[in-house]
C-alpha cells in the first residue's frame, strides 16, 4: 500500500465524524463546567461578606440611560478564571514573559504526572475496566522507588549515579505499581470482585500500610515530617531548560509523552492491543475470538498500575527527591484525564496539560484571590459529569436522530468510548 | 428451558458463600472465646472482650448509621436499574448542608434538639436535589450511570468544603448541638444489648428505615416496580407503568436516605470537617460493599454494615487495649476485609439491567 | 357487530425503512387472525402500533368500533388489548402470580400494601378458567417455556384483554407444545376472545387461524380466509416470488471421524449440568446436525467443543487429540472454524470496522501478526477478500459492523470462519434472522465444505433446514442426545416428539443409522 | 451576614487592620500566613496561629494575607508565591506546621532577602554533602515549643485528680480508677512528645496510673477522636488528654455523654469550644499566637531575625497549663499547687522531661 494511500486513510480517521464530535463534545463539557463554575462563584460571592465588592454585575450606561441595578460580589468570576488559566502558564501576556517561568514549570510537572496517571486510567478504560486505583499504585509505586533509590545510592554517585538510578527508580516504581495494579485484576479475574470497590479500598490500604512503613520503617530521623530519608541528588530528574530548583525536567515530560506513543501503538498496532481494546469492548466476543480474558484483565491491571507507579516515581525522583506521606491526588485527577479523552492516549496528553494547568492554576487562585480553590475539585466533577452525557450536547446541537441513538446504544460511537467501555464494564463487575 | 436447570437455584452458590462466611465468623467468636477462657491475657483473649463489650456494639451502631442509610439508597437505585456509585457524594452533600442548615437556623445560640431535626431534614433536601440531577443525567441524557456517579462524588467532594470555605473561612464548620442520647429505661440495663436502647436517635432512624426499605421494597407495588424496572424494565413498560418514572423516584429515594446518613453523620458530632475526603472518607463505597454483601437485602445491608462499622469501632479498642499493634496498621483492617469479603462472595446476583439505559418503545 | 380491531391505513417509518406502509387490518371478534411475512416485513412493528408502543405517522386503530390514539401500552390495556412479545416481558426473579399482577398489583390497606393472598388467589382462579395449570408461586426462571408462555397469556387476560396479540408464539415451543398452544386458542375464542398471532409456519397458519393476513416490504399484500387458501398461495404472497429451495444433493463421501465427543458432561454458568454424558462422531466430509429446543444444552455443547467452556468430565478428540482442556485459542489455530449463535455479541464486535473484525481469532496467527505486531494491510486485504467473495454489502473494509444488517454481518462471519480453512466447522444457528437469498448463500457454502472433506456440526432449531442439510442428525433433549437417525428417514412428528423429549412410536433402534453406538 | 451590593461595604474577610479599609498603602507591614493543612475552624492549633495574626493586626498596622493548603504538596508553591510578590511586597512569611519545614528548606535559599517565619520546624541547610542540615537559613526564624513541658502538667493535673474522688460541672473522677487516656492526631514525633509529656507527667503524680493511648491517624477526624476516648471512658478512663487538632471535638464530646472530663490542647479550649467548657479541666496552651505575634512585632520593628531558633517552653511561657473557665475553680489550690510546684521543678531544670514515649 503506497504511501499516499496510508495518508489520505490517516486524515479521513482523523476527520471522521466520531473523533471531532470527541473533542467537540470536551470541549463543550470544558465550557459547561466554566459556566456553571463561573455561577458558583458569583452565588459563593454573595454568600459571603466582604469589605468592597470584587465584581460588579451591572450595565453600561451610555447617553445618561439611568442604571437599573448593580450588584455587587465579594469574588470575581474573571479574575479567578484569569488567574487559573493566565496564572498557570506566569502570565503570558505580561511584560518580560519567559516560557521558562516558575509558574509554567509547576504546570508543566503537573502534566507530567497526570500524563502517566492518564495513561493509566486509559488503558483500563479500554481494556473495559475501571482502574479507580491508580492513586494506591502510585502511592506504592512511589514508595518503592524510594526504598530502591536508596538502597542502591550508596553503590554508585554522580553522572553515573544519574544514569543507573534514575532508570533503576523508574523501573521500581512501575514494577511496584504493576504488582499493586494486578491485585485488583487478579482478584476480578479469579473471584469476580467488583473491581470499583477493590481499587477503591486498596487506595486506603496503600496509603495506611505505606504510611505505617514509612513511619516505623524508613523514616527520616531528622525530619518532623513522616517521610524517607532525601535520595541523593545524583538521582534527581536532570533539568534541561528550566530552572533546577522548580522540580521539573523536560526529560520527564519527554518520557511521558514517549510513553503516550508507545500506549498508542501497542493499543492499535499489536496483538496484545487488540486482545486488550476487544475485551474492552465486547468481553464475549473477546473470548470467542480467542483471547484469555482472565489473563487480559490481569495484564491491563498490572500495565495500569504500571503506569500508575511511574507517575509515583515521577513524583518522587523529580518532584519531591524523597517520599512523604500525603501525596496528593493525581489518581483522581487521572480519572478525569482519562475519562476527558474519551480514553484515548493522544488524548491523555491534551487532557493532562488542561489539568496540569488547573492544578497549578489552583495554588495561584489560592494566592490571587479570595476565592477557595477547592472550586477547582468542583470544576472538575462538573467536567466529567458533562463528558459523561454527550446526549445533552447533541440535544443541544438538535442533532438527535434515531440511527445515532442505535448506534450508541451497541456500544459504537468514537464519542462516547469511555462511557460505552465504561458501560461493559459496569456491566461486568457486580 | 429444559428441566435440567429447573432443579438448580441460580442463587444456590452465592448463598452458601455468604452463609459460608457467616458460619466463620461464628466459629471464629467461639474461637476467640475459647481463647479468652484459656489464655485471658492475650490478644486473642481481648479480642473477645472487646468483641462482647456494649461499648463496642454501641460504637459499632454508630458508625452503622450512615453506612446503612446510605446502602439503603444504594438498594434502591441499583434494585431499579440505576447503579449509584455516587452515594460518597450524596453523604458528603447532606452531611455539610445539615451542619450549615442547624447553624443558621439556630442564629446566635446554641441549636435545639428541633433546630437539629430541621438542619437535617435540609440536609436530606440537598443530597436529593444532587440525587436528582444525577437522574437527570443518567434517565434524561442516557450518561454512563459509573462515570456520572463518579462525578456526583467529586462534585460533592469540592462543593462542600468549598461551602465550608465560603462559610467558614476553613474547611471546617462551627459546631452545633449534637442530638440527646434516647435511653429506654430498663432495657437499657441489659448487658451486651443494652447498647441498643441507649443510643443516639439517629441509631433509632437507621432502624427505621431498615424496617420501612425492607416492607418497602417487598410489600408495596411500588417496590415490585422498582425491581421490575431494574431486572426487566421492558416488562414493567409493557404492564403499563413508566419505568423511567419508577427509576426517578428510586434514585430521588437514594437521595433522601443517603442525605438522611451524611446529616446524622455530621450531626452526631456537630461539625462538618472537609480537608481531605471529608469526614465521609469512604463511607459511600463501604455501603455499596454492604448492600452487595447484603445481596440487595436492606436487613442484609444492615448486618454486613454493622460488620464493617464493628472493625471500625475495633479498631480504637485494639489501640487503648494496648496490643501493641501499630495503630496506622490496625485502621486498613475494614478496608482489608472490605476486599476479603468481595473477593469471597464474589460475583453478586445484580439486578439483569443495572446499568442500562431503558426508553420506552425501542427494541 | 363491528370488529374487534380495526387498522385503518397505518403508516410507520423508522429512519431509512418504512416498516408499514399504509397497512389495513381488520380482524372479527372472536376469530384467530394469523399474520404471516418474511423477517423485516413489518409485523411486529404493525403489532406494536396496535399495542401503543409505537405511534403511527398515519392511520387510525380502532379498537371496539371507537377509534384509539394509544400513547403507551396502558392505554392499549385500558382499551382491552394485551400482547405477549416475541421475547417475553417476565420479571425472572419474581413469581408468576407477581409477575401477572405487575403494575395492576391489588392493595390493601388503601395503597399502602399488595394484597399478595388476593393476587394469589385471582391468578389461580383465572389460571383455572381457561384450564392453565400454573403455579402462582413458582419463580419465573424456575418454569418452562411453555409455562411462561402462558404466564404471558394469563398476564393480559388478567388485566382484562379482549384483543390478544402473540408475537410468533410458536418460535420456542416443542410441536406438542404447539398443538397444546393451539388449543389454548381455542379456548379463548370460546371464552369471547380475539386472538392474533405473528408467524413463519403457512402449516400453523392454516391449521390454528380463521384468517390470514399476509406482509411483504411493510404493505399488506391479502388478508385471505384460511379455509380459502393453501400453502403453495401464502408461500408466494410472503416472497413475491415462487420458493424453491435447492441445495446440493449430492451423497456425503465421509471420511475419519475429524471430531469424536465422549462422555461429554458440561455444567452451565450457574453450576448446572446442562449437557450430560454426550458421546458422537463427526467424519470428514459430512454434516453432522443437532436439532432441538433451544435450551437443551446445545449451547454449552457447542462451547465445550470450542473451547469456550471447560466440561467437567469427558473427552473432545480432534483429529486425534484431546482438546478438552485447550484454551479457546489453541481451538482456533488447530482448525476448528465456529460460527456462534450470537453474531452481535460474539461473532463480531461491534464496534470495529470489518478490518479489525477479520482479525477476530487470528489477532496472534503468525499470517497477521508476526512477533507481536500487527500487520494492517495484511489485515485490509484479507477483510476485503471476505467482503468480495461473500458478496457482503456494503463493500466496505472501512465500515463498521453495527452499521450492516444482520443478514450481512453473518455473511461476513461465514467468510471470516471458512477463510480459516478449517477442517472442523461448528455453525450454530448459522441462518437464523438472515433473509431467504442469504440463507441460500450460507447453507450452499456449508455443503461445499463438506464436499470438499471438511467435518461440519451443524445446532440448529430450524428442522427443515437441518433435516435437508445433514447426512446425520441427532436430537437434543434435556442435555442428552436422544438418536442420532438418517435425516431422509423421519418424520417431523417423530423429530418433534424426540425434541420434547419422549420415544416415537416407531422404535428407535429403526431409527438408529447402523453402526452408531450412542 | 448577606453579601455586599454594589458599592457597599460590610465587615472584612481578609484580616485588615483595625484602623480600617483606607490603611492599605499605609500599612506598616505586609504579612503573609501559610497555615498547616488541617486548615482554620480546628479551634486549636491553625486558630491560635490566627490569633497571634489578628492581636498583630490590631497592635500595629499590618495587612495580611492568608492561604489555606490542601494539601502537604501545595506548600511549597505557595511560599514561593508570597517570596515572589511585589503587589505588596511581604515583609513576612509566616509558615505553620512542622510539615512546611522541609519545603522552605528549599524555598528559603531562593529568596534570600525574603524573611519566613516557620512554627514547629527548624529547616536547615546541609553544608558538609552528608545530607543532613547542619546550618540555619539566614532569613528563617524558626520557633519550635517544649510541648512536653506543658503536656507534663497538664498529665499531672490529671493523674492528682484521678486519685481523688473529683466532681464539677459536666464531670467527675472515680478515686479508685487508675487510669487516663491520650488521644493523638496524625502520628509523628511531634505529637509524640505531647504523648511522653502526659504520660511523665501522669506518673509523677502516682506511679500505680495507666495510661490508655489511642491515634486516630487524623487532625480533623472528631467522630474518631470520640470513638476513641469513648472506649477510653468505658475502660475506666476519667480523664483524656488530646492533641489532635479538631479530632479533639469528638474527645470533649465523649467527655461530655460520659459525664468525665478532658484536657484541651494549644488554646484555652474551655473558650473557644465553649459549649464543652464543663468537662474540659484544663488545656495545655502552647502560644503559636505569641510565636506569630513576635514574629510579625519583630518585622515591624525591623528587628527581626533569622538563622535563629527560639525556643519557647515553660520558663518563656510559650507552654503552659490554662484551667477551664468553668471548672478551674472547682480544682483544689492544693492540687493546682502541686502542678505549680512541678512547674517550678522544669524551669529550674530539677525534673527533665522526655520527648519520647517509649522512654517515659
Ligand atoms: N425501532 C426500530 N427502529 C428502526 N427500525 C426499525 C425498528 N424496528 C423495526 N425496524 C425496521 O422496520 C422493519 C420492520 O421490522 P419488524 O420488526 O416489524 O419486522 P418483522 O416482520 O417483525 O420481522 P421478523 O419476522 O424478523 O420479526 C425492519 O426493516 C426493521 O429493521
Ligand atoms: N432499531 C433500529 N434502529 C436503527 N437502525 C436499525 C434498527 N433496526 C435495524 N436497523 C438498521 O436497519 C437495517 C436493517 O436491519 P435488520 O436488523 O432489519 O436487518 P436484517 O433484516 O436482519 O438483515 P438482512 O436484510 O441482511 O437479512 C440495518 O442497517 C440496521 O442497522
Ligand atoms: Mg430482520
Ligand atoms: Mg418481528
Amino acid at each position: 500500500m503506497s504511501w499516499r494511500d496510508r495518508v489520505e486513510r490517516l486524515l479521513a480517521r482523523l476527520v471522521a465524524a466520531s473523533a471531532t464530535e470527541r473533542l467537540a463534545i470536551s470541549l463543550a463539557a470544558l465550557f459547561s463546567s466554566i459556566l456553571v463554575g463561573t455561577l458558583l462563584v458569583l452565588v459563593a460571592g454573595r454568600m459571603t461578606a466582604c469589605s468592597s465588592a470584587a465584581f460588579v454585575l451591572t450595565h453600561p450606561t451610555p447617553f445618561g440611560v439611568p442604571r437599573l441595578f448593580a450588584v455587587g460580589f465579594c469574588y470575581d468570576p474573571i479574575a479567578v478564571y484569569d488567574r487559573l488559566f493566565l496564572g498557570a502558564l506566569g502570565d503570558p501576556f505580561s511584560a518580560g514573559w519567559s516560557p521558562r517561568n516558575a509558574q509554567m514549570a509547576v504546570t508543566l510537572r503537573e502534566t507530567t504526572v497526570l500524563i502517566f496517571t492518564g495513561l493509566s486510567v486509559a488503558v483500563a478504560f479500554r481494556a473495559g475496566v475501571f482502574n479507580i486505583g491508580t492513586q494506591g499504585q502510585l502511592v506504592v509505586g512511589g514508595f518503592a522507588t524510594a526504598l530502591t533509590v536508596l538502597a542502591a545510592a550508596p553503590a554508585v554517585s554522580g553522572f553515573v549515579g544519574t544514569l543507573t538510578l534514575i532508570p533503576l527508580g523508574l523501573l521500581a516504581g512501575a514494577v511496584g505499581g504493576g504488582f499493586y495494579g494486578a491485585i485488583p485484576g487478579a482478584l476480578k479475574a479469579y473471584a469476580d470482585a467488583n473491581e470499583v470497590i477493590t481499587t477503591i479500598m486498596l487506595n486506603f490500604v496503600a496509603t495506611g500500610v505505606v504510611g505505617y512503613l514509612v513511619l516505623n520503617q524508613f523514616k527520616d530521623p531528622t525530619s518532623a515530617a513522616t517521610q524517607t530519608r532525601a535520595l541523593p541528588s545524583y538521582a534527581d530528574f536532570p533539568a534541561v531548560v528550566f530552572d533546577p530548583r522548580s522540580n521539573f525536567s523536560l526529560i520527564a515530560l519527554a518520557f511521558g509523552i514517549s510513553l503516550i506513543v508507545a500506549v498508542y501503538y501497542l493499543l492499535a498496532h499489536t496483538s496484545f492491543g487488540y486482545d486488550l481494546r476487544t475485551s474492552g469492548l465486547q468481553p464475549e466476543a473477546a473470548e470467542y475470538g480467542g483471547v484469555d480474558a482472565a489473563r487480559t484483565v490481569v495484564a491491563s491491571f498490572a500495565l495500569s498500575g504500571a503506569l500508575g507507579g511511574l507517575g509515583g516515581a515521577l513524583y518522587v525522583l523529580m518532584i519531591l527527591g524523597n517520599y512523604q506521606t500525603g501525596v496528593p491526588a493525581y489518581g483522581f485527577d487521572g480519572i478525569t484525564v482519562s475519562i476527558l479523552a474519551g480514553n484515548n492516549p493522544v488524548g491523555v496528553g491534551f487532557a493532562a496539560l488542561l489539568f496540569g494547568v488547573l492544578k497549578s492554576g489552583t495554588t495561584v487562585v489560592d494566592f490571587a484571590t479570595d476565592v477557595p480553590p477547592q472550586l477547582v475539585g468542583v470544576l472538575r466533577g462538573l467536567i466529567i459529569l458533562f463528558v459523561a452525557m454527550p446526549e445533552f450536547f447533541r440535544l443541544l446541537g438538535g442533532r438527535m436522530d434515531r440511527v445515532q441513538r442505535r448506534a450508541r446504544r451497541l456500544g459504537s460511537t468514537a464519542a462516547t468510548d469511555g462511557g460505552e467501555q465504561a458501560d461493559d464494564g459496569g456491566d461486568r463487575n457486580e | 428451558m429444559s428441566d435440567a436447570r429447573a432443579d438448580g437455584s441460580p442463587l444456590a452458590d452465592r448463598f452458601s458463600k455468604r452463609t459460608g462466611i457467616t458460619v466463620a465468623v461464628g466459629v471464629l467468636f467461639v474461637l476467640l472465646a475459647g481463647a479468652r477462657l484459656a489464655f485471658p491475657d492475650t490478644i486473642a483473649g481481648d479480642l473477645f472482650a472487646i468483641v462482647t463489650d456494649r461499648t463496642t456494639l454501641g460504637a459499632a451502631l454508630r458508625f452503622a448509621v450512615p453506612i446503612t442509610l446510605a446502602a439503603l439508597g444504594g438498594i434502591f437505585a441499583e434494585k431499579s436499574g440505576v447503579i449509584n456509585i455516587g452515594l460518597e457524594g450524596l453523604l458528603i452533600i447532606s452531611a455539610f448542608t445539615a451542619v450549615y442548615a442547624t447553624d443558621t437556623i439556630a442564629g446566635e445560640g446554641a441549636a435545639t434538639q428541633a433546630e437539629l431535626w430541621l438542619g437535617l431534614l435540609v440536609g436530606v433536601v440537598a443530597s436529593t436535589l444532587l440525587a436528582g440531577l444525577f437522574a437527570v443525567v443518567c434517565i434524561e441524557f442516557r450518561a454512563d450511570q459509573i462515570i456520572a456517579g463518579l462525578a456526583v462524588w467529586l462534585i460533592a467532594l469540592g462543593l462542600a468544603p468549598f461551602a465550608s470555605q465560603v462559610v467558614y473561612d476553613g474547611p471546617n464548620t462551627a459546631s452545633v448541638t449534637t442530638p440527646a442520647t434516647v435511653t429506654i429505661p430498663v432495657l437499657a440495663e441489659i448487658p451486651f444489648f443494652g447498647a441498643l436502647f441507649d443510643a443516639s436517635p439517629f441509631v433509632y432512624l437507621m432502624f427505621i428505615a431498615v424496617g420501612l426499605s425492607w416492607y418497602v421494597l417487598n410489600r408495596t407495588a411500588f417496590g415490585r416496580h422498582v425491581r421490575a424496572a431494574g431486572e426487566n424494565p421492558k416488562a414493567l413498560d409493557t404492564a403499563g407503568v413508566s419505568v423511567s418514572r419508577v427509576r426517578y423516584a428510586a434514585v430521588l429515594l437514594s437521595g433522601v436516605l443517603s442525605g438522611a446518613g451524611g446529616g446524622a453523620l455530621a450531626l452526631s458530632i456537630g461539625q462538618f470537617t472537609g480537608n481531605g475526603a471529608t469526614m465521609v472518607n469512604g463511607k459511600g463505597f463501604i455501603a455499596i460493599v454492604t448492600y452487595l454483601f447484603g445481596n440487595y437485602n436492606p436487613v442484609g445491608a444492615f448486618l454486613s454494615a454493622l460488620l464493617f462499622a464493628g472493625l471500625d469501632a475495633l479498631q480504637f479498642s485494639l489501640q487503648t487495649v494496648g496490643t501493641g499493634l501499630p495503630s496506622s496498621l490496625v485502621r486498613v483492617i475494614p478496608f482489608v476485609t472490605v476486599i476479603l469479603v468481595l473477593a469471597l462472595v464474589g460475583r453478586t446476583q445484580i439486578p439483569e439491567a443495572a446499568g442500562d439505559h431503558y426508553e420506552s418503545g425501542e427494541d | 357487530m363491528a370488529d374487534a380491531v380495526r387498522l385503518d391505513g397505518i403508516t410507520k417509518r423508522f429512519p431509512g425503512v418504512v416498516a408499514n406502509d399504509d397497512v389495513t387490518l381488520e380482524v372479527e371478534r372472536g376469530s384467530v387472525h394469523a399474520l404471516l411475512g418474511e423477517n423485516g416485513a413489518g409485523k411486529t412493528t404493525l403489532m406494536n402500533v396496535l399495542y401503543g408502543l409505537y405511534q403511527p405517522e398515519e392511520g387510525r386503530v380502532v379498537v371496539d368500533g371507537e377509534e384509539q390514539s394509544f400513547e403507551s401500552p396502558g392505554d392499549a390495556i385500558d382499551a382491552g388489548v394485551g400482547m405477549i412479545h416475541q421475547h417475553f416481558m417476565l420479571v425472572d426473579t419474581m413469581t408468576v402470580a407477581e409477575n401477572i399482577t405487575l403494575g395492576n398489583e391489588p392493595r390493601k390497606w388503601g395503597w399502602l400494601a399488595v394484597d399478595r393472598e388476593q393476587a394469589r388467589r385471582e391468578v389461580r382462579e383465572l389460571s383455572e378458567r381457561y384450564g392453565f395449570a400454573v403455579e402462582p408461586d413458582a419463580r419465573i426462571e424456575t418454569v418452562s417455556v411453555g409455562v411462561q408462555q402462558r404466564v404471558e397469556i394469563l398476564k393480559a387476560l388478567y388485566r382484562g384483554a379482549d384483543v390478544l396479540i402473540l408475537d410468533e408464539p410458536t418460535a420456542v415451543l416443542t410441536p406438542q407444545e404447539v398443538e397444546e398452544l393451539l388449543a389454548v386458542f381455542e379456548e379463548l375464542t370460546a371464552a369471547g376472545k380475539t386472538v392474533i398471532f405473528i408467524t413463519h409456519k403457512l402449516g400453523e397458519a392454516m391449521e390454528a387461524a380463521d384468517e390470514i393476513t399476509v406482509l411483504r416490504d411493510g404493505k399488506n399484500v391479502g388478508s385471505v380466509s384460511a379455509d380459502d387458501t393453501d400453502r403453495e398461495a401464502l408461500a408466494e404472497l410472503m416472497v413475491g416470488r415462487e420458493v424453491l429451495m435447492e441445495t446440493d444433493a449430492r451423497p456425503s463421501d465421509p471420511g475419519d471421524e475429524t471430531l469424536c465427543v465422549d462422555g461429554l458432561t458440561v455444567e452451565d454458568s450457574r453450576g448446572v449440568t446442562v449437557v450430560d454424558g454426550v458421546s458422537f462422531g463427526v467424519r470428514a466430509g459430512e454434516v453432522f446436525g443437532i436439532a432441538g429446543v433451544d435450551g437443551n444444552g446445545q449451547s454449552e455443547l457447542v462451547e465445550a467443543i470450542t473451547g469456550l467452556r471447560e466440561p467437567t468430565a469427558g473427552r473432545v478428540d480432534f483429529e486425534g487429540r484431546d482438546v478438552a482442556d485447550w484454551s479457546r485459542i489453541d481451538h482456533i489455530e488447530a482448525g476448528m472454524a465456529y460460527i456462534p449463535e450470537d453474531r452481535q455479541e460474539r461473532g463480531l464486535v461491534m464496534d470495529f470496522d470489518l478490518v479489525e473484525n477479520g482479525l477476530l481469532g487470528s489477532q496472534h496467527a503468525s499470517a497477521f501478526a508476526a512477533g507481536g505486531r500487527i500487520d494492517w494491510d495484511r489485515a485490509r486485504d484479507h477483510a476485503e477478500a471476505v467482503v468480495e467473495e461473500y458478496d457482503v454489502r456494503p463493500p466496505d473494509p472501512d465500515a463498521r459492523s453495527v452499521s450492516l444488517s444482520g443478514g450481512n454481518q453473518q455473511k461476513f462471519i461465514v467468510g471470516r470462519e471458512f477463510e480459516r480453512d478449517p477442517s472442523l466447522l461448528v455453525a450454530t444457528h448459522p441462518t437464523r434472522g438472515v433473509d431467504i437469498g442469504s440463507t441460500e448463500f450460507i447453507n450452499d457454502r456449508l455443503l461445499d465444505l463438506r464436499n470438499a472433506g471438511g467435518a461440519v456440526l451443524l445446532v440448529s432449531s430450524k428442522l427443515d433446514e437441518v433435516q435437508m442439510l445433514s447426512d446425520r442428525l441427532a436430537v437434543m433433549h434435556g442435555g442428552e442426545l436422544m438418536a442420532v437417525v438418517d435425516p431422509d428417514d423421519v418424520t417431523e412428528e417423530e423429530l418433534g416428539l424426540l425434541m420434547a423429549g419422549e420415544e416415537p412410536s416407531r422404535s428407535l433402534s429403526s431409527l438408529r443409522l447402523a453402526g452408531e453406538e450412542s | 451576614s448577606g453579601g455586599p451590593s454594589g458599592e457597599n461595604t460590610s465587615d472584612s474577610d481578609t484580616e485588615t487592620s483595625s484602623s480600617g479599609g483606607g490603611a492599605e498603602a499605609s500599612a506598616s507591614a505586609n504579612v503573609g500566613v501559610v497555615y498547616a493543612t488541617g486548615g482554620l475552624g480546628d479551634g486549636s492549633f491553625n486558630d491560635q496561629a490566627q490569633q497571634g495574626v489578628q492581636q498583630a493586626a490590631e497592635d500595629f498596622d499590618v495587612e495580611s494575607r492568608k492561604v489555606q493548603p490542601q494539601q502537604p504538596s501545595d506548600f511549597e508553591n505557595l511560599q514561593r508565591q508570597f517570596a515572589q510578590e511585589t503587589d505588596p511586597n511581604y515583609d513576612l512569611v509566616s509558615c505553620v506546621g512542622f510539615l512546611q519545614g522541609d519545603p522552605l528548606a528549599k524555598v528559603a535559599p531562593e529568596y534570600p532577602e525574603q524573611s519566613f517565619q516557620i512554627v514547629d520546624a527548624v529547616p536547615m541547610r546541609d553544608t558538609d554533602g552528608d545530607d543532613e542540615g547542619d546550618e540555619q537559613f539566614d532569613n528563617v526564624g524558626s520557633y519550635v515549643f517544649a510541648e512536653e513541658e506543658g503536656s507534663f502538667l497538664v498529665g499531672r493535673l490529671a493523674g492528682l485528680l484521678s486519685t481523688r474522688s473529683f466532681s464539677a460541672g459536666g464531670g467527675s473522677t472515680a478515686s479508685d480508677s487508675t487510669n487516663l487516656g491520650f488521644v493523638g492526631g496524625r502520628e509523628s514525633d511531634l505529637i509524640a512528645t505531647f504523648e511522653a509529656g502526659f504520660v511523665s507527667g501522669v506518673k509523677s503524680a502516682s506511679d500505680d496510673l495507666d495510661v490508655q493511648t489511642a491515634y486516630t491517624g487524623s487532625f480533623n477526624d472528631p467522630a474518631a477522636g470520640k470513638e476513641a476516648a469513648l472506649q477510653m471512658y468505658n475502660s475506666g478512663a476519667d480523664i483524656v488528654y488530646h492533641a489532635s487538632g479538631n479530632t479533639g471535638t469528638g474527645v470533649f464530646q465523649a467527655a461530655q455523654e460520659e459525664g468525665r472530663f478532658a484536657i484541651g490542647v494549644d488554646r484555652d479550649q474551655s473558650v473557644t469550644k465553649s459549649s464543652y467548657a464543663d468537662v474540659i479541666l484544663a488545656s495545655m496552651v502552647k502560644r503559636v499566637d505569641t510565636a506569630v505575634y513576635s514574629a510579625i512585632e519583630a518585622t515591624v520593628n525591623g528587628s527581626f531575625e533569622g538563622g535563629a531558633t527560639t525556643s519557647l517552653g515553660l520558663a518563656d511561657d510559650g507552654v503552659g497549663i490554662t484551667y477551664g473557665q468553668e471548672l478551674g475553680a472547682e480544682i483544689s489550690a492544693e492540687v493546682k499547687s502541686e502542678v505549680d510546684t512541678a512547674a517550678q521543678s522544669i524551669i529550674d531544670g530539677s525534673v527533665d522531661v522526655p520527648t519520647d514515649p517509649t522512654n517515659v
